[in-house]
């Protein structure tokens, strides 16, 4: 028995040895690349990826830089896999793409479609489906990706990192997985929306070295609007008060401030958690949508003067006032997409598809021409749980 | 299965018979004169001694006299360093010079006595004495430690226990070292041995056989058991393998424990050995059978199981909770040190994708230069490792220390700041090291750092799909190994409910009332009273 | 009967445990999802509750012949040639399924993990594996089971617990939108994909030390499994919705992309290809042994280890040689098998166990005369 | 053509483990199915090395049951 089975082990100990590592590459093989821009030009693919120059990206923590911790690679080609593979020309190293942090669609791209894009990323191997997706407004995917970064050396994390808390801390912005974008797509209920990356200065001399060197560097990044679109193509950018209110209503803001007026000044809101509902509802041959948010909130500044914080009333019309804020914001949004754009980034078709299915199977084909229709009500409910570590505003005392 | 079955036992059967055969053969050709019985004359029974021992220089062959005359001549022969010379002097010479003299003893009339039943009845003043009459049992007892009188004029002689000598003394062992617990252990006499147990078991029913293995050797070996809670299949497996080993010499205990397992195929231990009395007692009474070897400190025991290896004695004596603990972290000791050096082949080579995005590129900044494939690098540190713990292990005490600060500190750092290996192969490979000395038992720390190539070798071929493969590969040999008749994963596989109770985890000692079942006769207790309960009821029956 | 040493009840429940979730667990959510839409996990509810029913059948046909296996059943009912006539068909259906089984191992492989990988390597060095446990007996698969199953037990825990963050009530509703016929189907999939193909444990029940004890680790593992598959189904549905989930191949091996716990314990989908892969191993392990094992019995010779070998070579070329391609793959899985096994699985027992209870009527009734 | 050599190899190593056992034991009938299905591999082997067409037992299934997989498709549609 034994014998057999020593044997046996020995001949596939010898096949395993001779004959394996067919899959193997050295990390000293591979070009990681961390953010990958595709742009449209001449009906051709232009895709720029950018990869991490690992030794530069060590040494720079040891507090010098010398050269660009990353460099971009540029091909150009009919179909996305051409392009990555012809790449492989001019890269010395394997392109590896597991890592990659941010996809960015050139406007171009984005308006003409970019439905020819998404396959590629998401068949491959490779593409793990955590990254984020974005794009270029008002300039190619190229450009973006040859601003480099400070703080964060690889300007890819830079993206990634900073869209991740400004999403946490800031109303009109949210991340995009490539696999939401890809639901959305598919679904019928719902149009996908995608974050904007725009550059603020001079993209020329964000490509230098000398970008990072200044305490306020010629160029950067800045995430801003949303694009919506329909189907594939990219309709329209969002006003950032649209923006605002989308997100509101889709319950993706976590930290964000609420401006209410008071006299000429302001007194800023802080939300704690929100919680948002969508639903569809049907009344006879009507379609109704409410909007329920619920928002935990935190007074966090106080302008004006005269406000006595320590009184009930004041605290109860703050709250009002706030509803009526966030309710103008998403009503103005679900109006622009309803009237502006006709397109129902809000997925009360989903909704509708969750409460009613077999009126929904009725109407998901022609959804787009039931949605400019819909009656929505808007429902928000502010509490203010908290007003910070003092209770009345110095300026509540301050001398007239 | 059945046909190889009996193919083996044909085979093991003829080989048997036949090694009997050649037994009988090799012992009348060795030794023509076995059943010569001594002579009458004193002087030619000295010489033919002295003939067959070659003249040698330890063997002392003396000649005096005794009685008040000194009418009759003995013959006294011992080795040199074998006995215990001082008293040899006190009560053998003495008794037999002084005493016959100083009392006045008339030879010719002895109480009704012989002269030599006189002599052994009222002389000798020793505890242990046989007759002798036969040259092949004098030379015997001369070599173990035994005075031989012989008296000129009759055909008998005594052999007087009169062990001694220089030995070891027991000290604390050095292979396994605990905090809490008993410092001693086994020495190199298996009489000291056998006491140490016998101080710590104070029972009647610890049984001990003996038996003289090894042809030209004739070393002592001793089985151990507790009568009433060994399983007597097991006792008899331990005595039938001990009877079928047929060798010239045992110098260790090592020597049995490769002669008497069941698996020689195997990279595991499937017998335990230990210095230490008090694992050997603590088996003994969970119902193994201890094998001492004598001339070395290692006692066997048997049977044993996989999870043996990474208990410690010290995990009973320190609270459960902390044992419990202590257990795990073992456990994963022995997973790392198995499998860290290929799991980081695997996955830097492999799969990339695993690895968080700031940790990639800073194993890839490290790697940049590096010259050799990960696993090419990961063997050579690996097998540099290896290098450096053996000649530590075989060096000189002071200059081992000296090695070993050289080989980690300067060849490893010198290595990194030379761009030969990476800084975290290094530390994954020290890493490694590190966890293989928490893997308590020796043997099964050689195990695994064979096995760990082996591994290293499939990572790199397949990844960490060769990875989990080599581990299903190793599951199921070890499910296929048995110590004497004890599935080696028990009591994991098969599964035993009862005796999880001290596997993975030890639970406090008033929950710990059963006996491993695996091991033990009955589902009897640990606790002393229903032991002879179930005697009783084994009577009853 | 050959002597391949006993196993215990519990080593049964796990191997039909392991037996219950491999392949399925990788690969189920996507074909249910695509027939039932969100209603998939009603559908394996449904699915596990008729399995039981399936099992008792299984179970019946073991407490008649405790001793037996299913081809020395086969062989007394249906008479000589009619009986190895049978024997043959349930034979082929272990082949296949065994063929099936590694091409799926050297899909997945070289799909997810290795794609530079020749298909024929990952095949050889797995089979390798497969046939070292065949030779080394059932006794030490039963008992390498309970120490995978320990394993396995873990990594699934760490896998529902770690996935439990991401999980989107929203995506399981509308509850029965599509009415009760997505279920159906999706039942009728689901069901042969890994109940219908239990029906090679009547070649190991034989072997369990413990009759009662067999029949009833039987129903816990086939229980026990299909507990685990809904929660499979239902974290892909919560989590990765239906669109995508129907959409993945593998969709678990998707599934556990996305599981992210702080900062630090991500990018560990390798857990879930650990898990598959430890279950597939017992599945092809089993259904190859039950094969091999069957085809000794056909032959009337004394020791399947002989013929492990040279079978183990057939396999590996059928593996490649059964379908061109993954889609081949995919349409045969989807179209024909849930037929074949229907066959071999349920008509071939229910026959037997008829006849079987016919002649042990007559029996009956000439004994009473 | 190595691939074909080393499925010989593997061939004559299966040979000399399990032949050698069952001519020893002289198991006769052991020995002569065990050499069919040795032969049957080495044949389906090297058939598959060298692109020769094997019998598929897939393709009969396929033509057994499509008829009937094509109307249960039918009826749950």
């Amino acid at each position: 028995m034994n014998k057999r089975l020593t044997s046996l082990l020995f001949i596939l100990a010898s096949i395993m040895l001779l004959a394996g590592c067919w899959d193997r590459r050295e990390l000293n093989d591979i070009a990681i690349v961390s953010a990958l821009g595709i742009d449209k030009v001449d009906d051709e693919l232009l895709v720029t990826i950018q990869v991490i120059n690992p030794g530069q990206v060590a040494t720079v923590k040891q507090g010098g830089i010398t050269k660009a911790p990353v460099r971009t690679f540029q091909s150009k080609a009919r179909t996305l896999s051409e392009a990555m593979r012809k790449v492989t020309t001019f890269s010395p190293r394997a392109v590896y793409s597991s890592h990659l942090r941010m996809l960015i669609i050139g406007e171009d791209l984005a308006k003409e479609g970019m439905g020819e894009i998404i396959d590629y990323v998401v068949r491959g191997k490779e593409f793990r489906t955590d990254f984020y997706l974005s794009i270029a407004k008002n300039t190619r995917a190229e450009n973006i990706l040859k601003v480099l970064s400070q703080l964060e050396t690889i300007p890819a994390h830079k993206l990634s990192s900073s869209l991740k808390l400004s999403e946490k801390s800031w109303g009109p912005i949210e991340t995009i997985e490539i696999n939401q974008f890809v639901n959305e797509l598919v679904y019928k209920g719902i149009e996908p929306h995608v974050i904007g990356v725009e550059i603020i200065g001079n993209p020329e001399a964000g490509e230098k070295i000398e970008n990072v060197e200044k305490t306020k560097a010629d160029a950067y990044l800045k995430f801003g609007s949303v694009a919506i679109m329909r189907k594939d193509k990219l309709v329209d950018w969002l006003t950032e008060k649209e923006s605002n209110g989308l997100h509101y209503a889709l319950g993706k803001v976590q930290r964000a401030v609420i401006n209410v007026p008071c006299k000429e000044k302001k007194v800023a809101i802080e939300t704690i958690r929100t919680n948002s509902k969508i639903q569809t509802k049907v009344d006879g041959h009507q379609f109704k949508g409410t909007v329920q948010l619920h928002i935990d909130g935190a007074v966090a500044e106080v302008q004006c003067e005269r406000m006595d914080l320590e009184k009930i009333e004041t605290i109860n019309l703050l709250q009002k006032k706030a509803e009526e804020k966030v309710k103008k914001d998403i009503l103005t949004a679900i109006q622009a997409s309803q009237k502006k754009y006709e397109v129902d980034i809000f997925g009360f078709g989903e909704a509708l598809h969750r409460s009613h299915p077999s009126i929904w199977h009725k109407v998901k084909k022609d959804w787009h021409s039931h949605f400019k229709d819909i009656q929505v009500h808007v429902d928000v409910d502010v509490k203010l749980r908290r007003i910070g570590t003092i209770n009345n505003s110095p300026l509540h005392e301050m001398k007239p | 299965m059945s046909f190889l079955k009996f193919f083996k036992k044909s085979i093991d059967k003829k080989s048997f018979e036949q090694l009997l055969a050649d037994k009988e053969k090799q012992d009348s050709s060795e030794q023509p004169q076995s059943k010569e019985t001594i002579k009458r004359s004193l002087h030619e029974n000295l010489k033919k001694i002295r003939e067959a021992f070659g003249n040698s220089s330890d063997i002392v062959t003396r000649e005096i006299r005794i009685g008040r005359q000194g009418e009759i001549r003995v013959g006294i022969i011992y080795t040199d360093g074998l006995i215990n010379s001082e008293a040899n002097h006190n009560f053998v010479m003495e008794s037999l010079m002084f005493e016959l003299r100083r009392n006045e003893v008339d030879l010719k009339d002895l109480a009704g006595l012989t002269l030599l039943n006189y002599i052994k009845e009222m002389v000798l003043t020793v505890g242990s004495i046989e007759d002798v009459h036969d040259f092949n049992v004098i030379t015997n007892a001369v070599l173990s430690g035994k005075v031989v009188l012989l008296f000129d004029g009759y055909e008998q002689g005594f052999a007087v226990e009169m062990k001694g000598g220089k030995e070891r003394g027991v000290q604390e062992t050095t292979t396994e070292t605990t905090i809490r617990g008993p410092r001693e252990g086994f020495t190199e006499n298996l009489r000291v041995n056998t006491s140490l147990i016998r101080r710590k078991i104070k029972d009647h029913r610890l049984w001990i056989e003996s038996k003289k293995v090894g042809k030209v050797t004739k070393t002592e070996v001793s089985i151990m058991y507790i009568k009433g809670i060994v399983r007597e299949e097991v006792v008899q497996e331990v005595r039938s393998r001990i009877e079928q080993i047929d060798i010239d010499g045992i110098l260790e205990s090592g020597y049995i424990e490769e002669l008497i397992q069941d698996d020689s195929y195997t990279p595991f231990p499937t017998i335990y050995n230990t210095e230490r009395p008090d694992i050997v007692a603590g088996h003994l009474l969970e119902g193994r059978v201890a094998i001492l070897v004598d001339g070395t400190p290692f006692v066997l025991t048997v049977p044993s199981i996989f999870v043996q290896f990474l208990q410690s004695p010290e995990d009973y004596y320190q609270r459960a909770d902390i044992s419990s603990l202590i257990r795990f972290l073992r456990f994963f000791g022995f997973f790392t040190a198995l499998l860290a050096p290929s799991l980081y082949v695997a996955i830097t080579t492999f799969h990339q994708e695993m690895l968080p995005t700031q940790l990639l590129i800073s194993l890839a900044a490290q790697r940049e230069g590096v010259p050799f494939p990960a696993f090419i690098e990961a063997f050579l540190m690996e097998i540099m490792l290896e290098i450096l713990r053996e000649a530590g292990l075989r060096m000189p005490r002071a200059i081992g220390q000296a090695v070993s600060i050289v080989g980690t500190l300067v060849v490893g750092t010198a290595a990194v700041d030379a761009g030969i290996v990476s800084a975290a192969m290094v530390i994954v490979v020290a890493f490694t090291a590190i966890s293989s000395f928490m893997v308590s038992s020796y043997d099964l720390a050689i195990t695994v750092r064979m096995l760990r190539f082996v591994f290293m070798g499939l990572a790199a071929s397949f990844g960490l799909f060769g990875i989990i493969l080599g581990l299903v590969a190793l599951v199921l040999h070890l499910s296929s190994l048995r110590s004497f008749g004890v599935p080696y994963l028990s009591p994991m596989a098969p599964f035993t409910l009862a005796d999880q109770k001290d596997v993975f985890i030890r639970l406090p000692r008033r929950l710990l009332i059963f006996r491993p079942r695996v091991f033990s006769s009955q589902q009897n207790t640990k606790r002393e009273k229903s032991l002879f309960q179930n005697e009783n009821q084994r009577k009853k029956k | 009967m050959l002597d391949n040493g006993k196993i215990t009840a519990n080593q049964y429940k796990m191997l039909v445990l392991l037996f219950t979730i491999g392949s399925s667990i990788l690969v189920a959510p996507t074909a249910l999802v695509n027939d039932a839409k969100q209603d998939a996990w009603i559908a394996i509810i449904f699915t596990v509750i008729i399995s039981i029913l399936l099992v008792l059948m299984y179970i019946k046909i073991y407490s008649i012949f405790p001793n037996m296996t299913l081809v020395e059943i086969c062989e007394l009912l249906l008479g000589k040639w009619i009986g190895k006539f049978a024997v043959a068909l349930f034979l082929m259906y272990a082949f296949i399924l065994s063929g099936e089984l590694l091409r799926e191992i050297g899909d997945f492989t070289t799909t997810q993990m290795m794609p530079d990988t020749p298909i024929d390597a990952i095949h050889i060095v797995f089979m390798g594996v497969v046939v070292m446990a065949t030779l080394l007996g059932l006794e030490v698969i039963g008992r390498s089971s309970e120490i995978i199953s320990l394993w396995l037990f873990i990594l699934l825990a760490i896998y529902f617990i770690a996935i439990l963050p991401q999980i989107k009530i929203g995506n399981l509703q509308p509850i029965l939108g599509e009415g009760m016929k997505p279920i159906l189907f999706g039942f009728y999939h689901f069901i042969s994909l890994p109940y219908l193909e239990l029906i090679v444990f009547l070649m190991i029940a034989p072997f369990v030390n413990h009759q009662k004890g067999a029949e009833k680790g039987f129903l816990v593992g086939v229980i026990i499994g299909g507990i685990l598959l809904t929660f499979v189904v239902m974290f892909s549905i919560l989590v990765l919705g239906v669109e995508n989930t129907a959409r993945q191949i593998y969709p678990s091996y998707a599934l556990a992309r996305k599981i992210e716990i702080g900062k630090f314990f991500q990018r560990v989908e390798v857990i879930m290809a650990g898990i598959w892969f430890l279950s597939i191993f017992y599945k092809l392990t089993i259904s190859f042994y039950a094969f091999v094992l069957g085809l000794s019995q056909l032959f009337k010779i004394k020791d399947y280890r002989s013929i492990t070998l040279p079978i183990s070579m057939m396999l590996i070329v059928y593996a490649i040689a059964f379908h061109p391609n993954i889609v081949h793959f995919f349409e045969f899985v989807h179209n024909i098998w849930p037929l074949y096994s229907l066959t071999i699985g349920f008509l071939f027992p229910l026959i037997l166990l008829g006849t079987a209870l016919m002649k042990k009527r007559q029996r009956h009734v000439r004994g009473n005369r | 053509m190595w691939n074909i050599i080393g499925i010989l190899f593997v061939s004559a190593c299966i040979f000399i483990i399990e032949a050698l056992l069952l001519l020893k034991h002289k198991l006769w009938k052991d020995f002569i199915v065990f050499i069919i299905f040795l032969f049957l591999g080495t044949g389906l082997s090297i058939a598959r090395c060298i692109n020769f067409p094997i019998p598929n037992p897939i393709e009969l299934l396929t033509w057994i049951y499509q008829p009937l997989s094509e109307a249960v498709n039918k009826i749950f549609q």
